[in-house]
């Protein structure tokens, strides 16, 4: 059974979830893929600072056809653009402002996370791929809070939300927030407990499609 | 929406409490937010930890807090100056507490507060009386100690000019610790000589971009401290 | 005299030898210096060890240098993208080495080999694999791991603006590396898009400082990646 | 007996030694007091860049009466120029310079300097002393090469050139050279050796006047 998409929230309706838990005046830092398409769910009235890594605080729109500066990119070395009041700065700067605990929010995919907020993202382990890590590691280490954004299940329908990862681990204990097509569910010091159910899915419906445990909040 | 101007140098230090550490920026007069001073003495918040390269000239700035007796320690390389006054002689009475760091380690230990680094290895002040006590470590057959990161609750930083997201540029070598110090404590306080609209800084000429700001206050015409100080003014004006 | 003006890309990079270090500039092709990097595939410069972020797309710039067998070994964070072939598939084959290296941990790295820090303590990769081996601390209850300063024998970099004293200015996120890897190689090597007189660049706005720079070439009109591997090309050029 | 000033070098005159051993193309810090002098006496020809720790590239000569700024300043705290060609940065940034080997010569005072090349110059010991030690420390620790410049008594009459400093050390083993009123000795693996003589001295004087034993090059 392929969980991915057909079941739940569409990948948009996920974004606007983060979104919304973004407030007005964050500094905010989105990994690369999904997790870029939560700028666009921002809503009116809150303004967010996009930090991107390699070295530009107020990163705006990504560049219109025609317009592309190849020496303005993301970290996903897409063409962007900078707002007014943006600033570039070189990458131990940047880092130290990951490091240093200065970022409010990352978004980022994920492979796996455990029930204790451990994350996988960045290797699968096998060894026929090359190993890249790029800033994963240093943005879970520093930034304040991680949200993480993912389809419930991988392709062959296997939870993502583990007991414990299998996969390398990107950090431990670093996740506050999973958003997936099934739910959004809370990283606590008790546990893993639901905070939102997709329309018509029931609770036992998302435990049985979870490896690791759920609580629900208003639970007697 | 981002907005970090304050109104008044009052209305930026009024979240400044009593025991806190603060940074205050300046290489003697160079670069020393007199302004956001002369409010935190008019606020009278004691017990203060204050790091600073220097510990302040003649009866003003700096040493208007101190002889107010709002400090109980300072972290400093050299406070000793030819016109500092104040300071010295609380100290030889043992009325207040001195750290004395490196210029350096000093600098360096604060920019790594505001990196995330939490302590590092540095060559300076090895077989000196300043390292006794320290770890230390041999890195290829030469010897290093441990510094550790400098953090604070508050930093006062003069600036020349800034923008409403916090973004600032500085006037010469009155940069010197501004740009380390307002990322290293939790929440910054700047005065900047003027404040522009969003852009009229060039993004590639931003030393210190907004996200290490939390308040900003327009102070157009400071003090010149070395003139107060030759007048022998003093803070709160008599 | 001082003037840090080199007058061909070759003449820049003639005293690299076999078996040196490089820092390399560049996210992907942003900040990338190509004409240096080919030139030093011209010269033919092997056993080298580069130090960059990425490990080269298509068949120019620094994958060229890879494909045509002058590097050992490669530092980076994230040798993968989309268009890179060259390094992928000698990995896989066992023909170069790779040491894999958060790229904040790399970037702090060679920062501190440029500021005299030979070792820092940092948060990023605890826990995990690429911590592995390496010396930890426990710092107000949590754990860091001990990272060691990367210096370089020589370091190639691009930049914007530069004049004969060998300051520089950079391009928005052109910028990257290049400020690090200047301050921490024994020999910096540059190419700017325009060479200015003296003056020419506010000193308020000078990212690295001539100090750091022993050589720097004019490059004009430098290529763009992205367009040559676009079209497949490959250097040398055929 | 006094041996400042009226026997030997004039401190001009030591000030041009100095000078002299700076190659053209150096960047190089001078400490605060005699050490600034030095300047003055860069021979024609030769292009010489001034740091100051306090965040300047490209320090020039002394502001002029009534063009003072207040935020120019040197490591003195005197109101200095920036020549073309100048950059401004922080004091981390500063002190990188130094930590890092990238300055090539600093000319500083002492209070002693060991046969060994240790430099005490920041503190007598003297407990009435408010202990100042700024950026002497980092300068011995990171500049390529010291070189000392000093009265090569003190007023009393005590040699400065000693076997041990008996005030507290600001670096151990980090002088490479000292030019005082009577010679410019050079600090070797060997012990100290005198490379020059003041007029009309002779070793035997010298060493009479140094508590630190002296060698000579051509000795036989």
């Amino acid at each position: 059974m392929d969980l991915r998409e057909n079941i739940g929230w569409p990948v948009s309706e996920m974004a606007r979830k983060v979104a919304m838990d973004i407030n007005d005046g964050a500094y905010v830092n989105l990994g690369i893929g999904i997790p870029e398409m939560v700028a666009g769910y921002i809503p009116e009235g809150r303004e967010v600072i996009y930090h991107t890594e390699n070295g530009l605080l107020g990163m705006g729109k990504v560049a219109e056809k025609g317009t592309e500066d190849f020496e303005l990119v993301n970290a996903g070395k897409k063409y962007v653009t900078a707002i007014p009041g943006a600033a570039f700065f070189h990458h131990a700067d940047s880092f130290a402002m990951i490091r240093g605990g200065h970022i409010d929010i990352c978004v980022l995919g994920a492979y796996q996370v455990s029930q204790e907020g451990d994350l996988a993202n960045w290797s699968t382990g096998d060894p026929n791929d090359v190993p890249a890590v790029g800033g994963a590691m240093d943005l879970v280490a520093g930034v304040k809070t991680i949200y993480v954004i993912t389809q419930h299940s991988t392709k062959s329908g296997e939870s993502k939300i583990v007991k414990e990862c299998t996969y390398p681990l990107t950090g431990k204990k670093v996740v506050s927030r999973i958003y997936t097509n099934l739910a959004v569910i809370d990283v606590t010091e008790n546990g893993l407990y639901v905070r939102e159910l997709a329309p018509d899915l029931t609770f036992e419906y998302l435990q049985k499609h979870t490896d690791a445990a759920l609580s629900q909040y208003n639970a007697k | 929406m981002i907005n970090k101007i304050a109104h008044s140098a009052g209305e930026a230090v009024a979240e400044i409490f009593d025991g806190a550490t603060i940074l205050i920026s300046g290489f003697g007069e160079a670069g020393s937010p007199i302004e956001l001073i002369h409010a935190l003495v008019d606020q009278g918040t004691g017990n203060l930890t204050i790091v600073s390269n220097n510990a302040g000239s003649g009866h003003v700035g700096l040493a208007a807090l101190i002889e107010n007796r709002q400090v109980k320690k300072i972290i400093c390389s050299f406070p000793r100056t030819a016109i500092s006054v104040v300071f010295p002689e609380m100290y030889r009475k043992g009325e207040i507490e001195l750290e004395l760091v490196p210029q350096g380690t000093l600098a360096e230990r604060i920019r790594a507060a505001g990196a995330g680094i939490p302590a590092f290895y540095t060559p300076t002040s090895v077989n000196t009386t300043l390292a006794k006590g320290k770890e230390t470590k041999v890195f290829n057959g030469k010897t290093y100690v441990l510094e550790h990161a400098l953090s604070a609750d508050f930093s006062l930083v003069k600036c020349h000019a800034a923008d409403k997201y916090g973004n600032l540029t500085y006037n010469k070598t009155a940069r010197n610790f501004g740009p380390v110090m307002c990322m290293a404590a939790k929440t910054t306080i700047v005065q900047a000589k003027k404040i522009l609209e969003l852009g009229q800084i060039d993004p590639e000429c931003v030393i210190t971009p907004g996200i290490f700001v939390k308040k900003v206050v327009e102070i157009s015409d400071p003090a010149d401290e070395s003139l107060l100080v030759a007048e022998n003014r003093r803070y709160p004006w008599i």
